[in-house]
């Protein structure tokens, strides 16, 4: 395979790189905190309902765990792993499928194997 | 590939992850890797909520019963900080500065040290109550679930501290940045699934 | 000119092949196209649409297939002829597509209405005023390598042999006890397996009388690998109109009282008393969940252990190696049992009947 | 490995074997190691057909027989289809899309290990008289209850050899994906590399449900589990799921390679492009996608109830409308071009009309009610031997007549082939042909042998003598294929004079290193173009000669492959054996440790110099 050509990058290119590599940093930090939020909000409920706080009952908690774990899981993958910048298409691709995958087996195991 | 080619922060390419052919496979390659795994997970996570509550006749552990909340709680944020840190350990990688992002891995296999620590000693704990491997098909469900997400830790554990110890002297060069960002994308999938796991596991569990 | 050879022979086994098919070949007592219920003449209609479709789309590939091979060769258009490089043909594509999509939607409305036409069992625990069952309901229980069949509403318990009236639903239950087994009597409907954790349901209706046939009887067949005899694991069906199954019923139930009170029970009661009683049960109205098969009716049946003669000889020889017959099963061999016991056991074996 | 050709002796080849991480030495490997486990498969197929020759035959035992077919299944499914069909992909999809190799060659070479010993592993299970008797498809209650270790040598064989495909699909996918020649769109890439590509992603998905079915049989079977022990709580039907998920994908994983060997053949000696290359592209996605979908079907009759039966059965009808789609268009592909009856050829008509044949019989089993009756029967044997033996056998045997003269650069002798193929169509006909009326007559599959008087005789005798018929076919190949080696005619690049893809531009056999200039790809069928444009070659260089990387050899794979292995046997014993532990850990050890020792080593690979290059093109007149 041919050799990595090394490219000099100008100092304006150079501060231009470094000041959007700090944006996205504080970016994910961001992300970070949505997060662990997210991570407490969950714990937090099911706290309530152990609790028996009125208003948190099965039918609400359990949608919301499930949705914000969703939500956790986009965070990491766009995000953390940068499935959002150029060049993740393949990734994408397989991990949607991945992802549909997994869904209906999940969904067919809650499903019919009842006994 | 020349190890010895000396870069600095203005020639270190922008995507050192994909900058060489062989790292481009790499990448392309583990990425496929975790669309399969997802699947794994995906069967180990329905065959454990088939098997949820289910044991011999009279049998007394539930999820309700076993599963302790504050301890999870305390993983879980080891977990996610560890994912925050090898961030960190990235973005200095793409600024082409070697000892922070040694740091921060180190940091984050700290962190995950932590995690795996902990889970030893839940496991150790669940089995002292007598909810072994072997004592329903609850607890092997649980166990391999959740163990296996345990293992990834522990084998990632592994080729975080080989990374480390056998770069130390080297520094960064276009060999090994893949290695360390397939790394990193290892790690934060872990974390996908952990969140998975406490979600499921632990928190719909102690729901009932 | 090989290849003409080659294309003749495909078309006649095809001719063959259809007429052998319509002849309905194959044994009364066990095949399919010759359904003896509604649910075995259901499954047949939709195996003769299904396969008239098939037949279809055969014919349609081979015409297309055999004029091109016929037409296009290059030893008629010659060496160095170079063909037009066609990309495609919307209009065909569509065409493909579309006629296909109409032929399985001619099969899958009527695979759907009658999914859930036979799998509808609602009407077993159907009760009348006085709380009754109002069909017959017969539990089965598939163990290594033997059936075990029980009317729960009638209080009697049979084995390898089940009786059943006709022209009536008769509604089954199914359950393994050791591994997985698959309950099937071909000529009266399609399967249904016998799982180990859960309880499959299922109905079936009966509507040729067994008498008329070869053997008097349908065969029933273990259709799930089990282990060694899996191949050996067959029952038999015994259908009879209602009123005979009444009697039936009533001289099974009776085989209870009957038993100890003789004075003179003969040397094979005695010997049977002895060795075998303890998996083997000789009276209909015991208990369900013996080691061994319920022997009440074993006079009345077809074949020993499901597959063999059913004369003296053939039980004799049973007894005495039952593991030679039926590797894997579960009884134990009376390898030491003197001729004159074994013939003994067998007279009074043979005796055993509600029928007779 | 040098470019310079040299005598070496017995022990150097062997060496360079046993390190190659060439894509091309890698497939023959994987043919070989295949075709030695189709002949074991066949052979246990020819016992079946011999015990069921008649009613109460005592040739086999009971249980000898049970472990007969199971072995003959798996080991035609995993051990000899699946690693032939991956064979042919590694040769020949790298040269298609322009490549000089596939993206990781020492995975590559570690695929094909795990794949050599998983299956070793398999068989060596006769060695200790305890095989694996619960059918291929293991189903829990039975196996769980199976006494011996036969079980045991299943769950840990295909879980290393299932481990060693897993590889080999992740490899293909992205060496597709990143290393296609310039100018090599998806939509230029020849339809067998599609095939590999949509196949190789169907074992990405479908092998981790696998691997972790396996798991759990291992674990309950060594380990103490309880996933299918439902006294324990476990449940039996979880392992049905498991594996029909892994296992429908599978057939298509088989028939899908096959396509596309056959979408190579039929333009080719049709003299004609493909018809609706977009369309059978599609297709061929759409079938990968909806192999997912209906793994139910091998469950109708388990009792998962009419609304999950219904919806299976309308999906699995659905897969018709694709596979007619290819169909068509390989009809339409003939319709009008100029058809040369070669072997390859031979085999790609007869398939067609044989696969569909087993195609409508799969879709009249997709409907539930119908398949009450006929599932568990040899109506299903016939169902699919006529879309395994229909389709991808004949597409092996095609391949193999097709793609010998580019792997040894010699011509398999064409007479041979021919009768090898009429021994093997009309064995195959008239083997499976008459089963789907024993279906009918009421006869189970698996059962070792059947009473007399069900009528069921003269269909089973057919039977037998066409399989007979079959292994004389197979034997007059492996004749075919001594005659040939021993003659060895060299043939040149484009041996059957209609090549279309890249593999027809180089040499037969090509050079290590494949290209030796980057190609550069025109439209589909980028050969056929140049040619008809007067390019005699077929070939246009995308880049001037220059060295080229390439990989180093390496021990590695093989022993890391063996450490699995031996930690297999350690895993099996470890309950009552002492040295169970000890070895079962020794051999996890010599795996890990191998795999820590190839990341810690740097392995940059070396260049072929251009001058070196350079003297063989000059070698062969300057061409490519
Ligand atoms: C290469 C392997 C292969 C392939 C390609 C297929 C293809 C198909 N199979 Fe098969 N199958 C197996 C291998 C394969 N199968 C195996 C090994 C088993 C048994 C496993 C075991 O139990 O041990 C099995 C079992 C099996 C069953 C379970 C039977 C049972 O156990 O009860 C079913 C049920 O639905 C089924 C259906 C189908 C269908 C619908 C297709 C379709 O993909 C077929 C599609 C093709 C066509 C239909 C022909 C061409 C189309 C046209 C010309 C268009 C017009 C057609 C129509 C309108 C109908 N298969
Ligand atoms: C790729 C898959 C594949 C292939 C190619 C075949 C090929 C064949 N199969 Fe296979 N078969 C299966 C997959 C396959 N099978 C599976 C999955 C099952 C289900 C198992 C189960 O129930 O669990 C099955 C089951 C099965 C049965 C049913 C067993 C039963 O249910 O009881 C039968 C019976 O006829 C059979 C026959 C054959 C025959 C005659 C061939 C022939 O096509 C074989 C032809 C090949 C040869 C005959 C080789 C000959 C070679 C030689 C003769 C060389 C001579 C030797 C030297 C020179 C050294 N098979
Ligand atoms: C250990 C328990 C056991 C004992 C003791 C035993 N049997 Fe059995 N017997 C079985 C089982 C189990 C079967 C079913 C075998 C099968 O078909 O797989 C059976 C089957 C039979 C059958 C065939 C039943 C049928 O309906 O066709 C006969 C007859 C029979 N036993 C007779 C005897 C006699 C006579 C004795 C005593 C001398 C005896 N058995 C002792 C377990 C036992
Ligand atoms: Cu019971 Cu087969
Ligand atoms: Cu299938």
């Amino acid at each position: 395979m041919a050799e990595v050509q090394v490219y000099k990058k100008s100092p304006a290119e150079f501060n231009l790189g470094q000041r959007r590599a700090k944006k996205s940093m504080r970016n994910q930090i961001m992300m970070f905190a949505l997060m662990i939020f997210l991570t407490l909000i969950s714990f937090t409920m099911v706290m309530a309902y152990n609790s028996g706080v009125a208003g948190f009952s099965e039918y609400f908690v359990i949608p919301i765990l499930l949705l914000f774990a969703a939500v956790q899981v986009g965070l990491q993958l766009y995000f953390f792993m940068h499935m959002s910048e150029k060049g993740h298409g393949i990734p994408m691709m397989f991990m949607y499928t991945g992802a549909l995958f997994a869904f209906l087996i999940v969904l067919t195991f809650v499903a019919i194997v009842w006994w | 590939m020349d190890l010895n080619k000396k870069f600095t922060p203005e020639t270190w390419p922008d995507h050192p992850e994909r900058a060489t052919h062989e790292a481009k496979n790499k990448f392309v390659g583990f990425w496929l890797f975790l669309g399969g795994e997802t699947v794994l997970f995906a069967t180990l996570f329905a065959t454990y909520i088939a098997l949820k509550n289910k044991g011999p006749a009279g049998y007394e552990h539930t999820t309700q019963e076993l599963f302790e909340l504050p301890l999870v709680f305390v993983m879980t944020m080891l977990l996610l900080t560890s994912s925050l840190t090898s961030v960190y350990a990235m973005y200095h990688m793409k600024n082409f500065n070697f000892k922070k992002m040694q740091l921060w891995l180190a940091i984050t296999a700290l962190l995950g040290l932590g995690f795996i620590g902990l889970e030893v000693y839940e496991f150790v704990h669940y089995v002292k109550e007598g909810f072994t491997f072997d004592s329903s098909a609850f607890s092997s469900a649980f166990f391999t679930l959740v163990g296996t997400h345990g293992f990834h830790v522990a084998i990632g554990l592994v080729w975080i501290t080989l990374l480390l110890i056998r770069n130390a002297k080297r520094g960064l060069n276009l060999y090994n940045a893949s290695k360390y960002y397939t790394f990193s994308l290892y790690w934060h999938f872990i974390d996908v699934v952990w969140v998975f796991i406490f979600t499921v596991v632990y928190l719909m569990g102690v729901i009932g | 000119m090989m290849m003409k050879g080659l294309k003749k022979w495909r078309l006649f086994s095809l001719l063959a092949a259809v007429t052998v098919f319509l002849a309905g070949c194959g044994q009364e007592q066990l095949s399919i196209l010759l359904p003896a219920g509604q649910v075995g003449k259901d499954q047949f209609n939709l195996l003769i649409l299904s396969s008239v479709i098939m037949l279809i789309v055969i014919i349609v590939v081979v015409i297309i297939y055999v004029i091109a091979l016929i037409r296009f060769r290059r030893s008629k258009l010659g060496e160095d002829h170079i063909p037009k490089q066609t990309e495609g043909s919307h209009i065909l594509e569509l065409v493909w597509t579309v006629v296909p999509i109409l032929l399985i939607l001619v099969l899958a409305v009527p695979t759907v209405y009658y999914t859930y036409k036979l799998g509808n069992v609602t009407a077993m625990d159907a009760v009348d005023e006085e709380g009754n069952t109002e069909n017959l309901v017969v539990d089965v229980t598939a163990k290594l390598f033997w059936w075990e069949f029980e009317y729960p509403e009638l209080g009697i318990v049979t084995a390898q042999e089940l009786v059943v009236p006709m022209d009536e639903k008769v509604y089954f239950n199914l359950i393994a006890a050791d591994v997985k087994h698959s309950f099937w009597i071909p000529a009266v409907g399609g399967k249904l397996d016998t799982n180990v954790e859960n309880v499959n349901k299922f109905y079936l209706s009966f509507e040729k009388d067994s008498k008329d046939l070869k053997d008097g009887v349908f065969y029933g067949k273990c259709a799930e690998l089990c282990g060694p005899s899996h191949a050996l694991m067959d029952f038999k069906v015994k259908t009879m109109p209602r009123a005979e199954f009444d009697t039936w019923v009533t001289a099974m139930q009776a085989t209870g009282e009957e038993t100890t009170d003789v004075a003179a029970v003969g040397q094979g009661e005695e010997l049977f008393q002895q060795s075998c009683i303890a998996c083997h049960a000789t009276s209909a109205v015991g208990e369900t969940g013996a080691i061994g098969p319920n022997l009440a009716t074993f006079g009345d049946r077809n074949r020993i252990a499901g597959f063999m003669d059913h004369d003296k000889e053939s039980l004799k020889e049973w007894i005495k190696d039952p593991q030679k017959y039926k590797p894997g099963n579960k009884m134990q061999s009376f390898g030491d049992m003197s001729d004159e016991d074994l013939d003994a056991i067998a007279e009074y074996l043979m005796g055993l009947s509600v029928e007779k | 490995m040098s470019s310079v050709a040299q005598k070496r002796g017995f022990g150097a080849t062997l060496w360079d074997w046993l390190t190659t991480v060439d894509h091309k030495k890698i497939g023959i490997l994987y043919l070989l190691g295949g075709g030695i486990f189709f002949v074991i498969g066949g052979i246990e197929a020819l016992i079946i057909r011999i015990q069921l020759l008649k009613p109460n035959n005592d040739f086999v035992s009971a249980g000898l027989f049970n472990e007969i077919i199971t072995m003959h299944g798996t080991t035609m499914i995993f051990l000899a289809a699946m690693p032939i069909l991956i064979g042919f992909m590694n040769v020949v999809m790298p040269l298609q899309i322009g490549a000089r190799d596939v993206a990781f060659p020492f995975l590559n070479s570690l695929g094909f290990w795990m794949f050599f010993f998983g299956g070793l592993f398999l068989n060596v299970s006769w060695l200790f008289g305890q095989v694996p008797d619960a059918g291929w498809t293991s189903y829990a209650s039975l196996s769980i209850a199976s006494e011996g270790h036969g079980i045991d040598f299943y769950a840990i064989g295909l879980q290393i050899a299932g481990g060693g495909t897993l590889i080999g699909g992740i490899n293909f996918l992205v060496t597709i994906i990143t290393m296609r020649a310039p100018g090599m769109t998806y939509m230029r890439m020849p339809l067998f590399s599609w095939t590999t590509l949509v196949a190789s992603a169907m074992i990405l998905f479908a092998f981790p449900p696998l691997t972790v079915g396996l798991f759990f049989l291992t674990f309950d079977r060594m380990f103490g589990g309880n996933f299918f022990d439902h006294t324990m709580g476990g449940n039996t039907i979880i392992w049905e799921h498991i594996f029909w998920i892994f296992g429908h994908p599978e057939v298509y994983i088989l028939i899908l390679p096959a396509f596309g060997i056959f979408s190579e053949i039929i333009p080719m000696f049709s003299r004609k492009r493909l018809f609706g290359y977009a369309a059978m592209v599609f297709a061929t996605v759409l079938i990968g996608f909806l192999g997912f979908m209906v793994w139910a079907h091998h469950m109708f009759t388990v009792g998962l109830g009419p609304t999950a039966n219904a919806i299976f059965s309308v999906s699995t009808m659905a897969i018709a409308i694709p596979t007619g789609v290819k169909i068509f268009n390989w009809l339409l592909t003939m319709w009008g071009g100029s058809i040369k009856m070669t072997t390859p050829m031979l085999y790609a008509i007869s398939f067609i009309p044989s696969f569909v044949m087993g195609g409508v019989t799969g879709v009249m089993l997709g409907s539930a009610p119908l398949d009450y009756q006929l599932h568990d029967t040899y109506f299903v044997i016939a169902h699919f031997h006529y879309v395994i033996v229909g389709g991808v056998v004949l597409g092996i045997l095609a391949g193999t007549h097709y793609w010998w003269p580019k792997m040894f650069g010699t011509m398999l002798n064409e007479p041979l082939g021919k009768i090898t193929f009429a021994l093997f169509l009309i064995g195959f006909h008239m083997t499976f042909l008459i089963q789907h009326w024993l279906g009918f007559w009421g006869m189970p599959r698996r059962v070792f042998t059947f009473m007399d008087g069900q009528g069921w005789n003269l269909a089973n005798v057919i039977s037998s003598v066409g399989a007979l018929l079959m292994g004389l076919g197979i034997l007059v190949l492996i004749i075919n294929i001594i005659i040939t080696s021993v003659k060895n005619v060299r043939v040149g690049n484009d041996p059957w004079g209609d090549g279309r893809t890249l593999e027809w531009a180089i040499e037969s056999p090509p050079k290590f290193y494949n290209f030796a200039q980057t190609p550069l790809v025109r439209g589909l069928d980028t050969v056929w173009i140049e040619k008809m444009e007067g390019n005699k070659s077929g070939f246009t260089a995308a880049e001037p000669v220059q060295d080229i990387h390439m990989p180093n050899g390496s021990i590695i794979p093989m022993i890391m492959s063996f450490g699995l292995f031996i930690g297999g046997f350690g895993a099996m014993f470890h309950a009552e054996e002492a040295w169970g532990l000890p070895l079962l850990i020794f051999g996890l050890f010599v795996t890990f440790a191998s795999m820590a020792t190839r990341s810690l080593k740097d392995d940059l690979g070396y260049y072929v110099k251009k001058a070196d290059i350079e003297r063989d093109l000059k070698q062969k007149g300057g061409r490519n």
